[in-house]
């Protein structure tokens, strides 16, 4: 069972870029870039988490509580950030890629061959 | 781990599969919203309430309201187009 | 006073004082401002380079130095590889600003704040010291990459290009941050050198092989390692010239080098067993890249395409130096980057005055406008021959040091390989200045798509503008100067010692002890092989050149006859570039899973 | 590449990554028995070196806060990269794309204005709220942001049946986004000048729960708050712009 998480982990990655391989709309392409991402949050947030630990803020917890890592937090709300300004750039192109070709679809464009 | 946290992952696994398939765009726009959701839950469970806040601005609000104002505007490029011609 | 903080943060509070003022600037004040940053950060990192030949320096942020030995900050570790990079970047950046002084369409002061950005995240990912640092700094030159590669948003292959470079890349940061996670459950820290020796008290286990192979793969896509090359051609072929500069000057080149510094700084010691089995893996790819790039650069009607071809050959050749895993090959391989840096930009710089002149990147359109254009055909020619490797360009060293450290591990074989991308590529070029500068070889038939090039520039094509011209000069003699001043490589050879030696990095981060001080190896010149390999090389090249300029004329002969047999070698290579997304995305999964595959068997 | 190839090559790969990923991580710990030092005291050391109880708050903005710099400098990067890349072209016109008819209020579009309209208020107070808590409780700058953003966004919602193009204030939330950005990076050398290091806390930490600690957390909150806000503003404005992009002749 304590594999769970990391299980998950590895099947969002798996699952997303599933997704970005057989997407037929950028759109729907971006969004499951988005799940791919989801996987290391999971990840590492699972990586920071100790048992009957709660978080690491000693607002009314005294410090000698059994905490959870902080680090591991600071590092996905990173994550987050990045997530979502990749994606607007991305929503950004697919914009400028339905003006040109007419379509979302990966299968239909093609001005780069060879 | 405790039961919330399992029920959580599963969730969470569900919700990315759901997201992947759901085909059309604007559907998977609130797919992916609840999906932004399950993961904030779960982020809960994890004690990451930083993140778990985060990431319902961000999974549930802000990048569904991207998508759908892409959406319309190509919706509405369409629109304009089929008058066209 | 210690200024490696400044040079990442001088082009950040540039770049949000034009937006905070963005109302208010003009495109006049934009420029002079970025170029202004710009310069200031070359300096900085010009003296980080002077003062680390004393020894490597750190620098914890927000005074956090280490407590009984762990880190608690993070720092710029900063060595002579890492400040060295940095310059180079910082000196294309100025080159690059100079040039976009007559861009047509600079969109002040956004354009401008993009490449400080860019900038920024470079240099930052040059000096940093700290795993996930290094990381949030790669996002930050991919991000920016990303929006400056799709600038010309009316152009069907830039909107492309930068959709396939962006979805591809971002997969690869995610799958260096799972990497990050890996090596952070293990070992619980975060600063390389404190993940060193912690990955040596620990197991040596699938999850040490595991994060390495994830962050190399990740590393691998910017770096645009076969099979994970695919979007940079699209992407460089499509971006402005002075962007293209940056892109394939330096931005492949830290791929690279990034993997050399999380393996010698971090992972080495762990894995110090295993070392001939990655060896061999890093060479076949480099090898298998280096050949792909090639083959295919000399297939290109385009020229802009044709250079960001080079580029592939040229980080296969990278990585063969990288993958030797000894301060040879290494010194080897810097001396090439910096090398061929300088002539790759010059190369692009000539493609924009091209471009200026002709309106045209086409090599078909362009033998039609016949001869012309002698003083940019002398720069091309000097970069075509800087691909060359031949005498006195500093390329020649580089591959002289290389072909030195092959021999001695044992991979004679692969000189071949590096003859083979040299006169390749050199040849491509060649053919390409015969047909723009001379109006030599046939007309074939008209390419498939190709429509009339956008002008860059404002001006009339009557003249090149000086501010396009006098940059690509400098750059190009910058390239012979790396192999004409005295005591520059004997001073690469000491910096790759440096760079190598993993344990005085990690007694200087975390114990603060002094660095081993930069020294200069014993005068070195190249052997007489090199010279005969040299000449070999300027032959092939002549010879690819000719057949490209005038194969045809020869039908029925030998030449026609194999050129029909590699036909059937490139048609399919060229159908697996096929612009598709998702089949880079597939390609890209499976170069996970083979890179990871082949570090399993050779490293059991 | 023809589809079947392509999924081919990819399942293949797939099946080697996941192989891969499973022998990586059956090296983690399991779950709940983490042991990182680094994080361990980073937890314990936040409230006796900073007198702020988040110690996520100090681990951002402090031990590690030249990550969080350049991250807020990604999310400006984006939103740059996002005006340049829906820029409008000389090559295209622009296009009035609404019909006037959806712009005339209804009965119900009023309504629900109202019901934004009256939102805007807790919910900017809740942004500020969790901006300058952000060194105290849960959230901070980049939380609080993206809801103060919310609201404004609402403002901007709430007035649509105006011409947006004019009313647009772009240039505004720019420069609010240049300003935040800018900001941290100008704070951080308030801390070269003060007390020696790039990014070092130069303010007296305070007291333990009070919203003045922390030294210089709050104000480095404030300035992420402003620029995440600004940022998603100019984002979420650049896709909501009525015009659409067309090319030549098109239209």
């Amino acid at each position: 069972m304590s594999f769970l998480p990391y299980g998950v982990a590895a099947w969002l990655l798996l699952i997303g870029l599933y997704g970005i391989v057989t997407s037929r709309n950028l759109v729907h392409l971006i969004v499951c870039l988005t799940v791919v991402q989801s996987s290391t949050y999971v990840l590492l947030l699972a990586i920071g988490y100790r048992s009957g630990g709660t978080a690491p803020i000693f607002a009314d917890i005294p410090s000698s509580r059994r905490v959870v890592d902080p680090i591991v937090a600071t590092l996905t709300l990173t994550d987050v950030v990045v997530e979502a300004t990749v994606a607007a750039l991305l929503l950004a192109l697919a914009v400028q890629a339905h003006r040109r070709f007419g379509t979302l679809d990966p299968n239909e464009m093609g001005a780069l061959r060879g | 781990m405790t039961a919330v946290q399992a029920v959580a992952l599963v969730a969470v696994a569900l919700g990315g599969t759901a997201v992947v398939f759901a085909r059309d765009p604007a559907r998977q726009a609130l797919v992916s919203s609840v999906f932004g959701i399950s993961l904030a839950v779960l982020f809960l469970a994890f004690q990451a309430p930083d993140v778990a806040l985060s990431q319902v601005v961000v999974g549930a609000v802000a990048l569904p309201a991207m998508i759908m104002l892409t959406l319309r505007k190509i919706i509405r490029r369409e629109e304009v187009d089929r008058g066209e011609r | 006073m210690d200024v490696a903080p400044y040079a990442v943060v001088v082009p950040l509070i540039a770049a949000g004082v034009l937006t905070g003022l963005a109302t208010q600037v003009n495109r006049a004040i934009a420029e002079t401002l970025a170029l202004a940053a710009a310069i200031a950060v070359t300096v900085f990192c010009a003296i980080l380079l002077v003062r680390v030949a004393a020894g490597a320096e750190v620098y914890w942020f927000g005074g956090w130095e280490p407590r009984a030995g762990l880190a608690i900050g993070v720092s710029f570790t900063v060595d002579t590889f890492g400040a060295g990079l940095a310059t180079l970047c910082s000196v294309l950046m100025v080159a690059a600003l100079v040039l976009m002084w007559r861009y047509r369409d600079t969109d002040a002061p956004h354009f401008q704040t993009l490449m400080l950005l860019f900038l920024a995240g470079m240099v930052g990912f040059c000096l940093s010291g700290d795993l996930f640092n290094m990381f949030v700094f790669f996002e930050l030159m991919s991000v920016a990459a990303f929006a400056l590669a799709g600038y010309k948003i009316d152009e069907d292959e830039a909107v492309e290009g930068s959709l396939n470079f962006a979805v591809t890349n971002t997969i690869g940061s995610f799958l260096i941050l799972t990497g990050i996670a890996l090596v952070y459950g293990r070992t619980g820290v975060l600063n390389l050198a404190q993940i060193s020796g912690t990955l040596l008290d620990g197991p040596h286990d699938g999850l040490v092989v595991v994060a390495f192979c994830l962050l190399a793969a990740g590393f691998f896509v910017k770096a645009a390692v076969v099979p994970f090359h695919f979007w940079l051609a699209d992407a460089y072929a499509v971006a402005p010239t002075p962007v293209c500069l940056l892109f394939a000057g330096a931005m492949s080149e830290l791929g690279i080098y990034a993997v050399g510094r999380i393996w010698f700084d971090g992972f080495a010691d762990a894995l110090a067993v295993h070392a001939d089995g990655l060896r061999t893996v890093l060479i076949v790819a480099g090898c298998l890249t280096a050949l792909v790039g090639a083959v295919m650069c000399v297939l290109q009607d385009h020229i802009k395409r044709l250079l960001a071809f080079a580029t592939i050959a040229y980080v296969g050749v990278f990585l063969i130096g990288l993958g030797l895993l000894t301060s040879d090959g290494v010194a080897g391989a810097a001396v090439y980057i910096v090398a061929d840096g300088l002539g790759k930009a010059a190369l692009f710089g000539a493609a924009g005055v091209v471009q200026h002149r002709r309106r045209s990147v086409s090599l078909q359109r362009l033998r039609e406008l016949g001869p012309g254009m002698a003083a940019t055909g002398v720069v091309w020619v000097v970069g075509a021959l800087s691909f060359a490797a031949l005498p006195p360009f500093g390329t020649f060293l580089g591959k002289s040091l290389l072909e030195d450290g092959l021999v001695k591990e044992g991979y004679g074989w692969a000189i071949a390989v590096l003859i083979a991308t040299s006169a390749l590529t050199a040849g491509a070029a060649l053919r390409a200045a015969g047909a723009m500068f001379l109006g030599w070889g046939e007309s074939g038939p008209p390419p498939a798509t190709e429509e009339e090039s956008v002008p860059e520039e404002e001006g009339t094509p009557e003249r090149t503008p000086a501010v396009l011209f006098v940059p690509t000069v400098v750059l190009a003699l910058g390239a012979l100067a790396v192999g004409l001043v005295p005591g520059l490589v004997e001073a690469f050879e000491g910096a790759a010692e440096q760079f190598v030696d993993g344990s005085s990095y990690t007694a200087v981060v975390l114990r603060g002890a002094n660095g081993p001080a930069l020294e200069a190896a014993s005068s070195y010149s190249a052997p007489a092989s090199a010279y005969v390999y040299s000449a070999l090389t300027f032959a092939g090249a002549l010879a690819v050149a000719a057949v490209g300029l005038f194969g045809s004329r020869v039908r029925g002969s030998i030449v026609a006859r194999t050129s029909d047999a590699t036909q059937a070698v490139v048609a399919p290579l060229r159908a697996l570039h096929s612009g598709h997304i998702g089949d880079y995305v597939a390609w890209l999964v499976a170069g996970v899973a083979l890179l990871g595959g082949s570090f399993a068997i050779a490293l059991q | 590449m023809s589809s079947r190839v392509r999924y081919a090559v990819f399942g293949t790969g797939a099946l080697g990554l996941a192989v891969l990923l499973v022998w990586g991580l059956a090296g983690l710990p399991d779950l709940g028995d983490f042991a990182g030092r680094y994080g361990h005291v980073l937890a314990h050391s936040a409230v006796p070196q900073r007198k702020a109880t988040s110690s996520i708050s100090v681990t951002t903005f402090d031990y590690r806060g030249i990550d969080t710099l350049i991250e807020e400098f990604i999310l400006f990067t984006a939103a740059v990269g996002v005006m340049v890349l829906l820029r409008v072209q000389r090559a295209e016109e622009e296009v009035p794309a609404e019909p006037e008819a959806v712009r005339r209020p209804t009965a119900r579009s009023a309504s629900l204005r109202s019901l934004g309209a009256a939102l805007v208020g807790p919910i900017l107070v809740l942004g500020i709220y969790i901006v300058v808590h952000g060194h105290l409780t849960p959230g901070g700058g980049f939380q609080g942001g993206v809801i103060l953003m919310t609201a404004l966004f609402l403002i901007y919602l709430a007035g649509s049946h105006m011409n947006l193009g004019r009313l647009r204030p772009l240039g505004a939330m720019e420069a609010s986004e240049g300003v935040g950005a800018a900001g941290f990076a100008v704070i951080g050398l308030g801390g070269v000048v003060l007390a020696g290091s790039y990014l070092e806390n130069f303010i007296a930490p305070g007291q333990v729960g009070y919203l003045v600690s922390g030294g210089d957390l709050p104000l480095l909150n404030i300035a992420v708050g402003l620029e995440v806000m600004g940022a998603l503003l100019v984002v979420l404005g650049e896709f909501l712009d009525q015009r659409l992009l067309m090319k030549k002749g098109q239209a």
